[in-house]
């Protein structure tokens, strides 16, 4: 294994204990991709069909409760707080965010990416059936 | 070539590492646009999670909001939104092509490709919501 | 008893080499060098690794030398060269004559030739102007100019040589006529420092005779800069020569995406202040595009001059466009020469020389300083160029 | 010869005493040919001999005088003044330690060139003609040439992430994919393992502004890319659980 010689990389290399970083790579292009449809799905049916573009309460209900609309809205959240979230990390890195510092700031991230996922699908549940 | 004990110092001026401007290329401004775009995508996921929350509240609360939201300043807002979404979206459909080694060759054309993309999608929204 | 400590001024590649002999035999050495290491004559030649075959006919010496440290080199840093070889190409009649003593030249100095017909060089060097009548391939190699010298500091300082670029030597320490260290200047700070020595060796090239007066010694050297010109676009992968008597513009070497045309001779007093003459970069054009004919519409990339330090009589025989004069290296003991103890100058020779000049020098230091070692630079392999940054900061 | 045209060159200085940076003002003569270097060269002659400035070829072919010339990372010897108007700004490259004035210590470079281990010298494309691999001909098994990179250090001064001391960085990353593209005898899977990191291939943000200032026509960007592509390769399915894949050498 070509071994490094500077402090600087050894920091780098303990990055291995963590999932493969090809990982981070697809997960972003993959979720980036799947956004471009889902987004795109939400802003013509949200937005784009309805005149004025904003729906009054009884239509969101109505329209939340359709199932295929329920798993988009779901996938959509999932996709934009895992994709959001990676963003920021990754401009943290370039702000010099390191060592222990670095790994707490990437935990609470993920932690704050599974609140907003979950507090998202409670609000499309409550939307759905206690509309 | 030098001696060592040198004196830590950076040769830049008074900007923070990424964003001194002088000299930069257009890789560099459209790398800065996306940072930008994204950071404002994600608070504004947040600012929407928000806003949705008053659906909880029931119908006149959502419906006095949306009434408030057809004003010129929020559909202002609504083309800016657009336009970053457009931007981040096609640039980052660029970043990932080009960023997993494909079409490296054609960057240049599908960084101007993005940028007429935006342009078209900015358009059909602006006339969609002011018209 | 504590290893004699040496002075070595000049970071050429002649000090780079000398500073690695000296401290495998056990010396402790400084190198001061007042720029950038091979910031001088060294770092601007064109990177050719000669064969000696341009000098077989009427430098045989020099020719010797060369092929011997032709092939040392290619043992003690290898991976540092392009093994293309090089062609000597025949373009008019009085070319294809002098080929016989061109040819009966290498090999008395024992420099493998291999004759070629036009088609058979054509084919090797597609670049070549195909007007040529014949060519010699013979076992030339390019270098870069820096990282070669870059590999004998990197090996010198691994071994426990002082390296010290950006410092300047402003005077020497007498005592009666005896040189007994220098006076520096470190010119990132300006701070002024002495240095005792139980010698000093001026490794200074072309400007050796301004350091030798500081201790009232003459030297013989003529610095003679002659002009390079660097096109875009690499031309020919192997080093083109013309197959002629020395004249100017008479060799293509090729450097990564860049081809260099040199080179011309003139002789001037100063080597500091080199003026690039713009005859002489059109001369360059011209011959060039003799050899291979893209030169001729190649963009420049940029013209300069280098000095070479031509040994010979001061207003001597030699005194006409100074490439008379010999090529070869010459050490002069000033003890000798000037009743100047402690002092010594290594000049003269050839960018391909430069272990020779070491190995010379060395033995002459080392007999001088009573120390008994022999020379072991043709068998240590160098330490790769990139040790000079890393193994300084490990 | 030409009209005695003169620039302002205001210079970065920073002495290793020095407190803090400060910019000196010189005015110089500037012909047509005369360069960035030649300027600082004739500064120093005939101005202010403490004026530190690194160079040794002169033709843009060794690497030691890179240096930011109004904010641009240019080789000062082959960087003419003559259309880069008044006044000109001329400082060392940026993210790296400053030695004196416009010298950097370019340990940077060399502490990220050297795990890679990339052969100083390839094999060499067809002289001129379309880049074919070199047809040797009667003579030679092959011909070879020095790899294009001559470790300036312009690419890691002007990439906006290869401030951070982690990043590998452009010309190491370029270097990973010339040795993964031609081993001549390194190993290839150390290299894989060395550059796939979030620190390594994974970091870089597409600016491209290491292709835009390499003055030796590297593309480090573009290695980049190919490079990324070549981990994707070998990463991917084992990703998705197929078992270790040999990387050709």
């Amino acid at each position: 294994m070509a071994t490094r010689t500077e402090e600087d990389f050894t920091e780098a290399t303990r990055w291995r204990r963590r999932p493969r970083p090809t990982f981070a790579w697809v997960a972003q292009v993959v979720s980036g991709v799947l956004l471009l449809v889902l987004l795109t799905a939400h802003m013509v049916a949200q937005h784009f069909v309805v005149d004025g573009g904003l729906r009054t309460y009884a239509d969101v209900v109505a329209w939340i409760r359709n199932p295929v609309v329920f798993a988009v809205e779901a996938l959509l959240l999932v996709c934009v707080t895992w994709h959001g979230i990676a963003g920021v990390h990754a401009v943290l890195l370039d702000l010099g965010l390191r060592g222990r510092a670095e790994r707490i700031v990437a935990r609470v991230l993920l932690d704050l990416a599974v609140a907003t996922i979950l507090y998202g699908l409670w609000l499309l549940y409550m939307l759905a059936f206690r509309g | 070539m030098m001696r060592a004990g040198l004196r830590r110092g950076d040769g830049r001026r008074l900007v923070p590492r990424w964003l001194d401007p002088h000299g930069r290329h257009l890789g560099t401004w459209a790398f800065v646009a996306n940072r930008l775009t994204g950071l404002g995508l994600v608070v504004y996921l947040y600012l929407h999670l928000v806003i949705l929350s008053t659906l909880l509240r029931g119908p006149e609360a959502w419906d006095g909001l949306v009434e408030l939201f057809r004003r010129p300043v929020f559909l202002a807002f609504d083309v800016l939104l657009i336009v970053g979404l457009a931007f981040h979206g096609f640039n980052g459909l660029r970043v990932a092509l080009v960023g997993s080694g494909l079409l490296v060759d054609r960057r240049k054309g599908l960084l101007v490709a993005a940028g007429i993309l935006v342009g078209l999608v900015t358009l059909v929204a602006a006339v969609r919501i002011v018209g | 008893m504590d290893a004699p400590h040496v002075i070595v001024v000049g970071g050429g590649g002649t000090g780079g080499a000398l500073a690695h002999d000296l401290v495998l035999r056990g010396l402790r050495v400084t190198l001061v060098e007042r720029g950038e290491l091979t910031s001088g004559t060294t770092g601007r030649h064109h990177g050719l690794l000669h064969s000696g075959a341009r000098y077989a006919v009427n430098d045989p010496e020099s020719a010797v030398e060369c092929i011997a440290e032709n092939r040392i080199l290619r043992r003690i840093a290898p991976g540092s060269f392009e093994e293309n070889g090089g062609l000597f190409v025949a373009l008019t009649d009085e070319d294809m004559d002098y080929r016989h003593s061109f040819l009966a030249g290498c090999a008395a100095c024992g420099i493998p030739t291999q004759e070629l017909n036009a088609a058979e060089a054509l084919a090797v060097e597609p670049g070549l102007t195909p007007a040529l009548k014949a060519a010699v391939w013979v076992p030339d190699a390019t270098m870069d100019a820096m990282r070669l010298p870059l590999r004998f500091f990197a090996t010198a300082q691994r071994n426990g040589a002082q390296l010290r670029p950006f410092t300047e030597v402003t005077g020497l320490l007498t005592a009666g006529r005896a040189v007994t260290g220098v006076t520096l200047r470190d010119n990132l700070t300006g701070a002024e420092a002495e240095l005792a020595a139980d010698l000093v060796v001026n490794a200074t090239g072309p400007w050796c005779e301004r350091l030798a007066a500081m201790a009232g010694a003459t030297v013989p050297v003529q610095p003679s800069p002659g002009v390079l010109l660097a096109l875009v676009g690499r031309l020919c992968n192997l080093v083109v020569n013309r197959l002629h008597r020395a004249g100017d513009g008479d060799i293509v070497v090729p450097q990564r995406r860049l081809s260099i045309v040199g080179t011309s001779a003139w002789t001037v007093e100063d080597p500091d202040d080199l003026d690039v003459p713009d005859e002489h970069v059109q001369a360059m054009y011209r011959e060039g595009a003799k050899l291979v004919p893209a030169v001729a519409s190649a963009a420049e990339r940029a013209a300069w001059s280098a000095a070479r330090p031509l040994i010979g009589a001061i207003g001597g025989a030699g005194g006409g466009g100074g490439r008379e004069l010999s090529r070869t290296f010459k050490c002069f003991d000033h003890a000798v020469t000037d009743g100047v103890e402690g002092f010594v100058t290594i000049t003269g020779g050839k960018a391909t020389t430069l272990r020779a000049m070491a190995e010379a020098t060395a033995d002459l230091v080392c007999a001088k300083l009573g120390v008994d070692a022999p020379c072991r630079t043709h068998e240590v392999v160098l330490a790769p160029h990139t040790a000079y940054f890393t193994g300084r900061a490990a | 010869m030409s009209s005695p045209r003169t620039v302002l060159l205001k210079v970065f200085r920073y002495g290793p005493d020095d407190a803090a940076p400060r910019y000196d003002q010189f005015r110089v003569p500037a012909g047509p040919r005369t360069t960035v270097l030649d300027a600082l060269l004739a500064i120093r002659r005939r101005q202010d001999p403490s004026l530190t400035v690194r160079h040794s070829c002169l033709h843009g072919s060794c690497g030691t005088c890179g240096m930011r010339v109004n904010g641009r990372e240019v080789l000062a010897c082959v960087t003419r003044l003559d259309g880069l108007g008044d006044p000109v700004v001329v400082e060392p490259l940026a993210g790296a330690a400053v030695a004196g004035d416009l010298v950097v210590d370019m340990e940077h470079v060399y502490r990220r060139l050297e795990p890679v281990g990339r052969p100083l010298v390839r094999a060499s494309e067809r002289a001129g003609k379309n880049d074919t691999k070199a047809d040797p001909g009667p003579l030679l098994e092959d011909l070879e040439r020095f790899e294009d990179c001559i470790e300036c250090g312009l690419c890691l001064s002007a990439c906006p992430v290869a401030g951070d001391p982690r990043f590998l960085g452009p010309a190491a990353l370029a270097a990973a994919e010339r040795v993964l593209e031609e081993p001549r005898g390194t190993d290839g899977r150390a290299v894989l393992g060395l550059v796939d990191d979030a620190h390594g291939a994974w970091r870089c943000h597409l600016a491209f502004e290491c292709s835009a200032v390499c003055p030796a026509g590297v593309d480090p960007g573009g290695a980049i890319m190919r490079l990324r592509r070549r981990v994707l390769a070998d990463r991917l399915p084992r990703l998705v659980g197929r078992y270790h894949q040999e990387v050709p050498s």
